[in-house]
């Protein structure tokens, strides 16, 4: 396959009270989407730490996606508050290490969004494949 | 050594048709730690089940996982089908290859190397899998409502009615809340006071029922089974153990002052009983408003006519402490207040009126005696316009929410307008009339039928007044046309809103809630009684607005999670909660503002360095608390503080493994 | 510069029993590069300097004492006493163990600077808003800004405020003009590949000796995460992810907690560039959350608590 | 094997070097110092004109160059293990006369011991080694100390002397005259070199700097349990600065690096400063506290070492002393020991 | 052909090896026993006393005792125990998995000391592995050795290593003794329950013409010294085997020195008399 057809690889970090939900009913709705995600399921996207992020980039990830409840909605109240402003500060950082921000998102995705779920990985998936591999030689220099 | 047994569910076809499940089973037999790959048609089903529990006895396995549907649905299904044959409930994962892989991509060669990977990731969160135990905790049985209203004295009454010793704290002089205030009620026009003041005094009399009125809980600590409460009893210069209620002393004290419980359209004194049927039925003196606090200290006449001595002005503040295992939060609901529209008459035309305050003119023990007389001038008035969704649905000056009784009380008021006063007209603008509920559609067509009720759809967009009486200004939306009517009385159905302090109310006791107030239930549809904190439960219109069944209802169901709870002598708790590393903890205390839960504190540890012994502070999580949330562990930078069921190990596993 | 002083005050706290230890500054190998000194007994004082070369902050050396008898006395600056209050906010520390002997600083000289401006320099002494050098070479007067180093040409915080007492009267920050900025904004202009390839050459140079953690106030865990087996969130390969990841879980775990003391870059053997790290985790904290010197240290730190109307990038 | 006396071997002199470099690096073996953040460092260098010869000594050491950082021992997968091809030929060019000392060091613990480590001799049998004379000695130098000089180039292939505002270059080995064999410059007699590289040996580093090493040793025999340890520990960071810069420290690691079924195993360095280093699987530490750590370190440079190979295991680099941020450097515990010995 | 020389060239370089059989050695199965043999050649000449670095690749390496004899060559045997990350990995194997094994490494047990003495080995827990190597090497040679007893205890009847050794084998040879003890003992236990030191001075075994051998926790071979001593053993007389975090196996890593003396080269095995003599940091 050629670099270019490649699909890109998302790990998806889901909450299991809204986000895995969502995810869950874009199945249930037989909602389409790309194959390129991966979903693991984590209580809480406040659960999310940073190192899993870079972590799941330097195997070889081509975005990052942490999906949690929509602030205020969060199962265990305040949550996704402290996701939001860790994130924030992340995403930002790793863009400063030259990690492109556009590869990481954080969704808000509710249990009844499963239509927002698949129209995520969707976006992400196609603004991914622009973006190309994240840094080719040094994926494959890990790989070895 | 680990042996992991890999089960794939067909699910029908609902999988097998969209992933190659062959291929899947190939692939995860050659991981590491993977002893046998079985496929079966339903999984979930009972004979599926057995399978899975045979293949755990005849291949000695340690770790399951399941390739089948989303674990939100059937996790429990096999977390209780492994532990039927003696394996740790928590060493099962499930991968979900149906909601997340076979359902969304259809063609099994994108969807195989989809399903590959999910139950890859699974297994390697498996090899890390731990057995997880429950803790548990004993509980103290007995509760707190907060809030003495209809919802509160029905949850006290069913809690007690079990068995189990209840406190009653109302912050009023007496219980009885706003049900207490009303005349009639819908849809069958009982009167409102017949049916409550029987359950004031049952509260009030039952034996495991303490009432603490003219009482606010200050703080609530603890958790589930073990909460600890402290209670004001503000000083109500009365003491209860002498007061006979009597009367003497109201009925002697010169001084009156607009009557809190009338809202402002009678007048009460200094010291008074709110209403005749009040519970206790003892007075409550005003501080604010007796001349002997505020003027000269001299008055004194309650207290020279008192014969049992119970007036006791230096009575102060006293703060109790008690325990609880459970509490019932039922504090009641607010109106909006209508002054906030100009166009209304920004609240300065004593003849639009709530429909609160009509309820109280309304009401034969009210301020005139039943008599529907108009505020300003005392007239009976002939025409009186009601105006529905008063802040209600209106995003912009109110509430965007549907207040869900005003649609029927102003039927009732229709009605009784026409009892009270034979010759009156009623007009009520309204946007629709929402009578979802057993007999209130034919009630709301009774008041226009039988009673005449003119109903205009449409909003009112001036009062004004003309000469004395009111000019109302809207617009027939059916006709299309403009309307205008004269009143002498109008009536606003305001806005249900939560009270004002309902925040500080929320965050005192721990729980959370929405946007405009309201208590958050856990779930708006499997847990409506319950708040995110456990062993707090919510009744009546705090959590909503409601009408007295429904809110009787929940009170119930309140009382019934309660008593629930009660009927355990232990408490078992979820066991994937968070978990310190005493040796690795620096009791730096960073995951505790973080918790949502306040279940960790900290405590001493001792240990030995050298030959000396070293004591240190480490943080602690209570795991009755604790709801799993993982915050603390992301917070927590040299990994003492862990999450079980989704540990460190065990995310680190599965990102290593999906990115393989 | 505070020589005297400092010896003064060691001998009559060690004498009064008010203090069982104290950590001040010797000479070293050349007068430049003075180290941390730790005394007990008082006629020990002597050994004790404090001049304009006294760059080491001892804050962190109070956590080797927690577990032992006795207050423990320890010479700080502004920068350093900001370093005491991290330990102190992260609970490692029990204030009513330290007695700080404070140091209003007039600014600290980078050795490096002075040795190119005079080569075998060996003393310098504030005169205004310059130093004089001294040594082998003879005398050179510099303009302050030539020979301080970089962290305290900005400093804001010269005179420790919590201080048990002072050496000296009290010194007024500098005005800030966060000239790191400029080198945060440089980076950020670039592309990200460039970035990429930036940070992959700075962090190539890392030896992983652990100096910046082991001297950061903020790096105060018991054992850190770096030294975990399991998981084992850090390689111990030396290479490029591995890189890439220690540099950035260091920096993001004092984010929001770093006191901006430079220590870190300070002790590097390789010269890496770690303040423009924790300079731009600074400075989106503070941006991002509407904080005023975010490197003071707080009760609750920034990421240990949020606003409900925190930007929202995410919807 | 042609074995001459260096006196015998060809000698040179460069008015300008820069051709050589330029052939050197165009071979794509030469490691050379470069400028880098402020300092120096011995990097594959493929363009001439990044080759500093006015460096001073780096703040690594180039032991990375024979015995790198993390190293594969092996690779593992379901077939097997293999072993990663050995190192190819490299030329170090510009090493100084501390560091070639350190080289025989390293020689005793990875080839002359009980066992041999075949990556570590393959990459010393694969590199020349082109000294330089040390023009620039630091503040923090003491090589003299140990014997050695500016001039002291013992085991280099070639050296390369400054003088006379250009170079006059020695062969010492076959592998040196065979490098320089066709290399331009005029040649020079056996005497002149010799009297060059003399010049050099008799230097004294800048600032004189010299540390009495007489008797340490056998001093440090009884000092296992002197509460000067404990003085010195107090400022130590745990961090490895002095270890990973030192040039003679070889502490490692092996680790595991697994993804799937297949892995490597890879040696890296440790420090035996750091608290970990030591620390067992159920929690038992026998170096529990700086003091303890500290004091290895010093023991097995100053005295473990010089009992098991009697030298010891020290060069007078500096790095130490220009790199500990707290001045806990060997010159200054050499020195401790002596006061203790001179009170006693 | 020169590949595998190669490989075998480096030290740290494991021969890849099979687990032929797993034994779980006490009832609480925290310590098993692995049979072992290499994929290519014959098992490697070793003395009793000796130890070998296992590996599960992936994972790491950890310093073993061979606890096998060599009287008996067919195989190497482990007795390990889960203590951490690579013992824990290879309490995951079962037979037929691929592990490394490098070794043999560090002295032996001082076999010309030995012979014609009576012995006395002293044992705790998984102590006994190292002594069980030199146990049955002495039996295998029964004629070169006086009386033989062997004291082992252990925490609980369920942390008994070795039983089959202890309760089968090796009391049916003529003139060996074995004395068994436990911490604490539970309902089935019919022995004596006690300490080990404690057990060493009740069974008071002669220290004439004896050597004494012992292993274990750091804190039980502390007091079993101090009661050896009371018995009338001198400092050469005391045979103990050391353990201490190895990476190397071959004298460089630099953590198992004590002193000038690295355990993996010149231990694990030393007399109480050499032990003296070194720095207390162990």
């Amino acid at each position: 396959m050629s670099v270019a057809e490649r699909e890109p690889k998302i790990v998806g970090f889901l909450c299991n009270w809204c986000s895995y939900a969502g995810a869950d009913l874009a199945g249930t709705s037989r909602t389409s989407y790309p194959t390129s995600v991966r979903v693991i399921r984590v209580p809480c996207s406040g659960r999310v730490n940073p190192q899993f992020v870079l972590r799941a980039f330097q195997l070889g990830a081509d975005g990052v996606l942490v999906a949690g409840c929509h602030p205020g909605d969060c199962h265990y109240s305040t949550g996704n508050y402290f996701t939001r402003r860790r994130f924030l500060l992340v995403k930002r950082f790793l863009d400063y290490l030259g990690i492109d921000q556009r590869r990481f998102r954080l969704r808000w995705i509710s249990a009844s969004e499963g239509p927002k779920f698949a129209e995520t990985i969707r976006e992400m998936t196609e603004e991914l494949r622009q973006l190309g591999p994240r840094d080719a030689a040094a994926v494959e220099a890990h790989a070895e | 050594m680990k042996r992991v047994g890999v089960f794939l569910c067909w699910c029908g076809s609902n999988i097998s048709s969209a992933v190659d499940l062959d291929q899947v089973a190939e692939q995860t037999a050659l991981l590491p730690h993977v002893v046998h790959v079985e496929q079966y048609k339903y999984l979930c089903s009972d004979p599926g089940q057995e399978t899975v529990r045979k293949a755990i006895k005849e291949h000695a396995l340690n770790r399951v996982v399941i390739a089948a549907c989303s674990p939100r649905m059937h996790e429990r299904t096999f977390r209780r089908a492994v532990g039927s044959v003696g394996l740790n409930p928590h060493l099962m994962e499930i991968a979900n290859i149906r909601e997340q892989c076979s359902w969304v991509h259809p063609d099994k060669v994108t969807s195989t190397p989809v399903a590959v990977d999910l139950v890859r990731t699974a297994v390697a969160k498996a090899v890390k899998d731990i057995p997880l135990e429950p803790s548990y905790v004993g509980i103290e049985k007995r509760a707190l409502v907060v809030g003495g209203g209809i919802a509160g004295i029905q949850a006290a009454l069913d809690i007690a009615d079990s068995g189990y010793e209840v406190v009653l704290v109302e912050r009023e002089p007496t219980i009885g809340g706003r049900m207490a205030q009303l005349d009639k009620t819908f849809p069958t026009l009982d009167c409102s006071s017949c049916i409550l003041t029987p359950k004031m005094v049952e509260a009030g009399q039952d034996p495991r029922i303490r009432l603490l009125t003219y009482a606010e809980v200050e703080s609530l600590s603890g958790y589930i089974g073990n909460f600890e409460a402290r209670i004001r009893m503000k000083a109500r210069s009365v003491d209860l153990d002498r007061c006979t209620g009597c009367g003497d002393c109201w009925n002697k004290c010169p001084y009156r002052s607009p009557g809190e419980f009338d809202l402002g359209l009678g007048k009460r004194k200094a010291i008074y009983l709110p209403f005749p049927q009040a519970v206790p039925n003892k007075p409550v003196l005003d501080r604010a408003t007796c001349a002997y606090f505020q003027k000269d200290g001299k008055c004194q006449v309650c207290k020279k006519v008192c014969a049992p001595g119970a007036i006791d002005f230096e009575q102060q503040d006293e703060i109790l402490e008690e325990r609880f295992g459970a509490v019932v939060v039922a504090t009641g609901f607010d109106l909006w207040d209508h002054g906030r529209y100009g166009e209304y008459g920004a609240g300065q035309h004593p003849d639009v009126i709530s429909s609160l305050e009509f309820e109280r003119l309304v009401s034969a023990s009210g301020p005139t005696d039943g008599k529907i007389k108009r505020p300003s001038d005392g007239k009976l008035p002939e025409r009186v316009v009601f105006i529905q969704c008063v802040g209600s649905r209106d995003e912009a000056k109110g509430v965007p929410y549907c207040s869900k009784v005003c649609c029927m009380y102003t039927a009732k008021h229709a009605i009784l307008l026409k009892e009270k006063i034979p010759s009156s007209q009623s007009y009520v603008f309204y946007i629709d009339v929402r009578a979802a509920g057993k007999n209130y559609e034919e009630f709301y067509r009774r008041a226009t039928v039988e009673y005449g009720a003119q109903y205009i759809r449409g909003r009112v967009s001036r009062i004004y007044p003309r000469g004395d009486s009111l000019v109302v200004v809207g617009e027939d939306t059916l006709l299309g046309q403009k309307v205008e009517v004269e009143a002498d009385l109008v009536v606003l159905a305001t806005a249900v809103v939560s009270r004002s302090d309902a925040p500080q109310v929320a965050q005192k006791l721990g729980f959370s809630y929405d946007q405009h107030g309201f208590f958050t239930e856990a779930h708006p549809k499997l847990a409506p009684v319950e708040t995110n904190t456990a062993g707090i439960f919510l009744a009546g219109a705090c959590q909503g607005p409601k009408d007295i069944p429904d809110t009787v209802a929940q009170a119930g169901a309140a009382a019934a999670k309660v008593v629930r709870l009660f009927a355990k002598d232990q408490l078992e708790t979820e066991p994937t909660v968070a978990r310190v590393d005493r040796a690795r903890c620096a009791g730096c205390e960073w995951c505790r503002p973080i918790c949502p839960y306040k279940a960790i504190e900290m405590e001493a540890v001792t240990e030995r360095v050298g030959s000396g012994q070293v004591a240190r502070r480490v943080a602690k999580v209570n795991p009755s608390l604790c709801h799993g949330c993982g915050a603390c562990s992301v917070a927590c930078r040299s990994g003492a503080m862990n999450l079980l069921g989704f540990s460190n190990e065990q995310v680190w596993a599965e990102v290593e493994a999906l990115c393989l | 510069m505070r020589s005297e002083a400092v010896r003064a005050a060691a001998r009559r706290l060690l004498e009064e029993g008010k203090v069982v230890r104290f950590l001040g500054h010797a000479p070293g190998f050349d007068p430049t590069s003075p180290f941390p000194q730790l005394i007990t007994r008082a006629e020990e004082a002597e050994r004790l300097v404090l001049d304009h070369f006294c760059a080491p902050n001892l804050a962190k050396y109070l956590l080797d004492y927690e577990t032992q008898e006795g207050v423990t006395a320890v010479v700080l600056k502004g920068c350093d006493a900001l370093g005491l209050a991290r330990l102190l906010a992260d609970h490692r520390v029990a204030r009513d163990r330290v007695w700080v002997v404070g140091l209003p600083c007039p600014g600290m000289l980078d050795r490096d600077k002075a040795a190119a401006l005079l080569p075998g320099v060996q003393e310098a002494r504030a005169e205004g808003d310059e130093f004089v050098l001294t040594g082998a070479g003879g005398e050179r007067r510099v303009a302050a800004g030539q020979v301080l180093l970089d962290r305290c040409l900005v400093c804001a915080v010269p005179t420790p405020d919590d201080a048990d007492e002072l050496l000296g009267e009290p010194v007024p920050g500098r005005p800030v003009p966060r000239e790191e900025d400029a080198a945060v904004a440089a980076l950020e202009a670039m592309t990200s590949a460039e970035r990429k390839a930036y940070w992959t050459e700075q962090f190539s140079r890392c030896i992983r000796c652990m100096a910046c953690r082991n001297v950061c106030p903020a790096c105060n865990c018991r054992s850190c995460c770096f030294d975990s087996e399991e998981p084992r969130w850090l390689s111990r390969v030396t290479d490029g992810p591995a890189q890439e990841m220690f540099h950035f879980v260091r920096a993001l775990h004092v984010a929001g907690r770093c006191v901006d003391c430079h220590e870190c870059e300070r002790v590097c053997p390789m010269d890496i560039p770690l303040m423009k790290l924790n300079h731009k985790l600074l400075q989106d904290v503070e941006e991002l959350f509407e904080l005023e010197r975010a490197f003071v240290p707080r009760e609750v730190e920034p990421l240990g608590i949020y606003r409900p109307d925190d930007p929202e990038e995410f919807a | 094997m042609n074995a001459l006396a260096v006196e015998e071997r060809k000698a040179v002199r460069l008015a300008d070097i820069r051709p050589v470099l330029e052939r050197l690096a165009a071979g794509g073996k030469l490691v050379a110092p470069v400028a880098e953040a402020g300092g120096f460092a011995f990097r594959r260098v493929g363009q001439a004109e990044k080759v500093r010869l006015d460096f001073y000594n780096t703040a690594e050491s180039p032991k990375d160059l024979f015995f790198p950082q993390s190293e594969v021992l092996f690779s593992y997968d379901a077939a097997g293990i293999a072993v990663p091809e050995p190192a190819g030929e490299q030329v170090l060019l510009g090493i100084r006369p501390c560091d070639l000392a350190a080289l025989p060091l390293l020689d005793r613990v990875f080839g002359e011991g009980p066992f041999r480590d075949p990556g570590y001799l393959a990459r010393r049998e694969r590199t020349v080694l082109v000294a330089v004379a040390c023009d620039r000695p630091r503040a923090s130098c003491f090589c003299t100390s140990f014997g050695l000089s500016p001039g002291h180039v013992a085991g280099a292939d070639m050296v390369l002397y400054p003088d006379e505002g250009g170079y006059l270059v020695r062969a010492q080995t076959e592998a040196g005259e065979a490098l320089m064999a066709e290399w331009p410059g005029e040649a020079v007699a056996p005497g002149e070199a010799e009297a060059v590289a003399a010049r050099y040996r008799s230097m004294e580093t800048p600032l004189g700097r010299r540390i009495r090493l007489e008797g340490v040793a056998e001093a440090l025999d009884g000092m296992f349990d002197h509460p000067m340890w404990e003085q010195i520990a107090a400022r130590c960071l745990s961090c490895g600065i002095c270890t990973y810069t030192c040039p003679t420290c070889h502490c490692f690691q092996l680790t595991d690096e697994a993804k799937g079924e297949a892995g490597k195993r890879v040696r890296c360095w440790d420090s035996c400063m750091f608290p970990e280093f030591t620390r067992m699987a159920g929690g038992h530490n026998p170096r529990p506290d700086k003091k303890a750590r500290v004091r290895q370190r010093f023991m097995h440079k100053l005295n473990y070492f010089v009992r098991r190979w009697e030298e010891y295991l020290c060069v007078g680099c500096g790095r130490c002393v220009e790199s500990c941020p707290v001045g806990l450097d060997i010159a200054y515990v050499i020195e401790a020991v002596q006061g203790v010995t001179a009170r006693a | 052909m020169p590949e595998a020389a190669r490989q075998l060239d480096n030290p740290l370089v494991p021969a890849l090896a099979t687990v032929q059989a797993v034994r779980p050695e006490t009832a609480a199965g925290d310590v098993r026993t692995f049979q072992v043999t290499l994929d290519e050649g014959p098992v490697f000449p070793y003395l009793p006393g000796q130890c070998a670095m296992l590996s599960v690749l992936g994972v790491g390496e950890s310093m073993i005792s061979i606890t096998s004899s060599p009287t008996r060559p067919d195989f190497l045997e482990f007795s390990v125990k889960n203590a951490g990350r690579v013992t824990g990995a290879l309490h995951e194997l079962g037979e037929g998995a691929r592990i490394g094994v490098r070794g043999p490494y560090g002295n032996h047990f001082p076999l010309e000391l030995l012979r014609g003495k009576n012995l006395v080995f002293v044992g705790g827990g998984i102590g006994l592995a190292p002594l069980r190597s030199l146990i049955s090497y002495c039996l295998d040679h029964r004629a070169d050795y006086g009386q033989v007893d062997i004291v082992y205890g252990a925490r609980s009847p369920v942390d008994l290593c070795f039983k089959e050794d202890l309760f089968e084998r090796w009391p049916a040879v003529e003139n060996t003794f074995v004395h068994v003890t436990v911490d604490r003992g539970d309902g089935s236990w019919q022995g004596p329950v006690g300490f080990v030191p404690a057990y060493v001075e009740q069974v008071a075994p002669s220290s004439r013409d004896a050597v004494a051998i012992t292993c274990g926790p750091p804190i039980m071979i502390k007091f079993v010294l101090a009661a050896l001593e009371k018995l009338g053993f001198t400092d050469e007389q005391v045979v103990t085997t050391l353990e201490l975090k190895m990476q190397c196996g071959v004298g460089i890593c630099g953590r198992c020195n004590i002193g000038p003396k690295y355990v993996c080269l010149d231990g694990p095995v030393f007399t109480l008399a050499e032990l003296k003599k070194l720095p207390q940091e162990f």
